[in-house]
């Protein structure tokens, strides 16, 4: 696990989670038994910190149930790597399949849970993790719009804020979207916030993070849940 | 916890099909068919059931004997009538059971289509013909197609040949035919098999039907020849 | 081989095949290296005649591919049956699949020819296999819609007439369709036959029978061909 | 005569591409990648061609080659842009290659249906996106879908594990993962494979594809990391 970085230039008296961290929240909240889809980028750390004790198989888009941890350097095998282009391991269990068996899958409403990035999520549900809209560079969708469609659960990964320190969490997404209204729960470097039908009700807070601070951070209003938690990652 | 798909016995695989459920049953001819948890149904009691299985059972046990119980009120298949038929044969006369014949390739992959999240797809299959009468036709360069619906089921009944703890199956031969596309396209997805094998112990480049699509699997020992 | 029987009542100095011999002299003509489904009736029996010294992949609508002939009744495996429930033996080099991919392959183009049996072929290629109408018996389509849809060509196996004497090749179908237009070539007990653009070229009748003989038993106009063979079973 | 579909070399692979094809090209970042088959095509010299692959090429080898020559005037993928993607990045930025962009999913049932004889396929992906403009959209029980069509292709250019003389393939983990499906969709399925096997030695209930999808393989024995 890496070490929790300061803030910087924020004045505040909180420490950010590393991406790790925040896939280690993540995946200590997943039921135990779920069968889940880790999508690029902070997502597919997940299967390198998935909790002991808990039996959950991980899904790849790229045709691959009961993904493993990373390998050593030495054990690395170029057959086998995940959504992100990472090496991984194969549990005892998993299997390999075509893709469109993948995404039968994934649209059928097989997976309990997908865990995906995003540039933006709004205050109803609607995911922007795509495309920037910035014509210069070419858009990427990959498997994020049948995973947005087809998994009974999506949760996003994401830090809160941009580079830029503007809002990911707003009123309405500003990029064009990859579905409507399907986000459940964001995780982010600071809080734990759901989407409810009542609005952003906010779970879990970093240590000596304030709601008023992670509202100034965050477009739309939140609530803080009567038993939010202090967002400690074991 | 560990993932453990496995229960005790037939009673306990069944556990749950009730009165108006729409059950699928793998199968072909005699190859591949799950006569032990038929004849759990049966005797759960259940009625009124639809029945979405290739044929509609011969000789006096498996699908002919729920058949035969009058408890299956509808029938989709493709080919219902085949040599010992009979109890299928006598209650289609008698008119105590419908029956929705279905083109074999688009039975398969209507069930294909429930279980990959496909709302509807077109087909050239019976384009022409009295099975496309009342469905929407469309002309895709140059050629008909019929627009077929996603099939789905409460529980499908599937004989496999080995599953792990997950759930991952493996079949025999020609005994593979429906199982893993009505593995898909249930809600609740039931297997029998000859063997039980450790988590680990299934080639993962040979897994057929991955464990995502079961949902519980009992181990049938006594591979007994039905009548069917 | 079984032995040919002589007509009864006609006093026709001519020999009918069996179904075996029909099954044959169509598996004499596939082409080498062709996929061919079997269907339902005669044509699972050209498993059992297949011509020497050529490769041809024949496939089951039940997801096989390589089937070979009948086993010996000690090897007999109820895993391992055709389309007709007869046990069948699975050649090197084949192999087993779902039957949604079984139709891929037939909805697909991907099969060169499909064996079929039919009630009734019309003069224009229509076909007629699934149902006698009689709504007392349930119909039966099985694969053939789809076959009859999707092959690259589609032979018929059947006899010329119905047991009454009736014609089975007719100037219009009065029995349900299976599919319009798909017949390319009619294997009889008595005649080979094609359907051309032209109308139907006999290009093969058994010893002793006269065109004159065929067209009595046949509704539409028969043409013979210039190259027209004797129909020698070997 | 026996089935041969094995050619000796890279060239009689890829004889008969020509100006303007279509061509699917398996593989999911640098696994499956036929890079060999890739090179083939390029030393061709066939040009304005369209690329179907999942993503557009890393390096200088491979499928980032064949975009750099300037002969890819379209490429349909789902995910164009990774690091070291940057003849593709270069070309797209100077307008001088054409992209659609499916989602992944979309791209692989694409494929399915082309191969399978479905004429079109309803799917809730990309429903109220930019990706499903000027697309037809129907409303299935309550849920809005977009209608998808086939995708096919003059060629598919493909990595598998190991063949048979009858083109018969496995594949190795998830390397396997668009080659069997683009094996359906195009007229002729090219595959470069690193053993040859000889018939009868695969286990049947273990072959991914099926030989009916397969019409010429070469061996690679030269298996060296390409700068993918």
């Amino acid at each position: 696990m890496s070490t929790a970085v300061s803030t910087s230039g924020q004045g505040a008296g909180f420490t950010k989670l590393s991406r790790l961290q925040i896939a280690r929240r993540a995946a200590e909240m997943i039921p135990d038994g779920s069968f889940v889809n880790l999508g690029i980028g902070i997502p597919t750390l997940a299967a390198n910190v998935m909790p002991e004790g808990k039996e959950i198989v991980l899904h790849s888009e790229n045709g691959i149930l009961g993904v493993g941890p990373a390998p050593a350097e030495a054990d690395r095998d170029r057959d086998l790597i995940n959504a992100s282009k990472e090496y991984v391991t194969l549990r005892p269990g998993g299997s390999f399949f075509v893709h469109s068996d993948a995404f039968a899958m994934i649209r059928g409403g097989h997976l309990d849970l997908a865990l995906l990035g995003a540039f933006q999520v709004a205050g109803n549900g609607d995911l922007a993790n795509w495309t920037t809209g910035d014509r210069r560079f070419p858009p990427g969708v990959g498997g994020a719009m049948d995973l947005a469609a087809g998994a009974k659960g999506i949760w996003v990964l994401t830090d809160h804020v941009t580079k830029k320190g503007e809002p990911k969490i707003v009123n309405t997404c500003s990029l064009p979207l990859t579905a409507p209204g399907v986000v459940k729960r964001i995780f982010t470097d600071i809080a734990v916030i759901d989407v409810t039908e009542g609005g952003l009700v906010v779970r879990e807070m970093v240590p000596g993070l304030t709601l008023e601070q992670l509202q100034e951070m965050t477009e739309p209003p939140l609530t803080l849940a009567d038993d939010w938690k202090e967002l400690v990652v074991a | 916890m560990p993932i453990d798909k496995i229960v005790p016995d037939v009673a306990a695989a069944v556990a749950g099909v009730k009165d108006g459920d729409t059950i699928m049953i793998s199968g072909f001819g005699f190859a591949g068919v799950p006569n032990d948890l038929i004849h759990g149904v049966l005797d759960s009691g259940a009625k009124d059931l639809t029945v979405i299985s290739n044929n509609a059972g011969t000789g006096t046990e498996g699908l002919a004997a729920l058949i035969g119980s009058g408890r299956v009120k509808r029938i989709i298949c493709s080919y219902p009538r085949s040599k010992g038929s009979d109890q299928f044969d006598a209650r289609y006369a008698a008119g105590e059971i419908e029956l929705e014949l279905v083109p074999q390739g688009t039975l398969s992959e209507r069930m294909r289509a429930a279980g990959a999240g496909v709302a509807g797809f077109y087909t050239p299959t019976g384009v022409g013909t009295d099975l496309a009468e009342g469905k929407e036709v469309r002309n895709f360069e140059g050629r008909d197609y019929v627009l077929e619906l996603p099939l789905r089921a409460d529980l499908a009944l599937v004989q496999a040949y080995k599953a792990d703890r997950w759930g991952n199956l493996i079949y025999s031969k020609a005994a593979r035919n429906f199982g893993p596309v009505m593995a898909l396209a249930a809600d609740l997805t039931i297997v029998q098999v000859r063997e039980i094998v450790p988590l680990g112990d299934m080639d993962p480049e040979a897994i057929v039907t991955p464990s995502i699509f079961v949902d519980r699997v009992v181990h049938i020992d006594n591979d007994r020849e039905w009548d069917i």
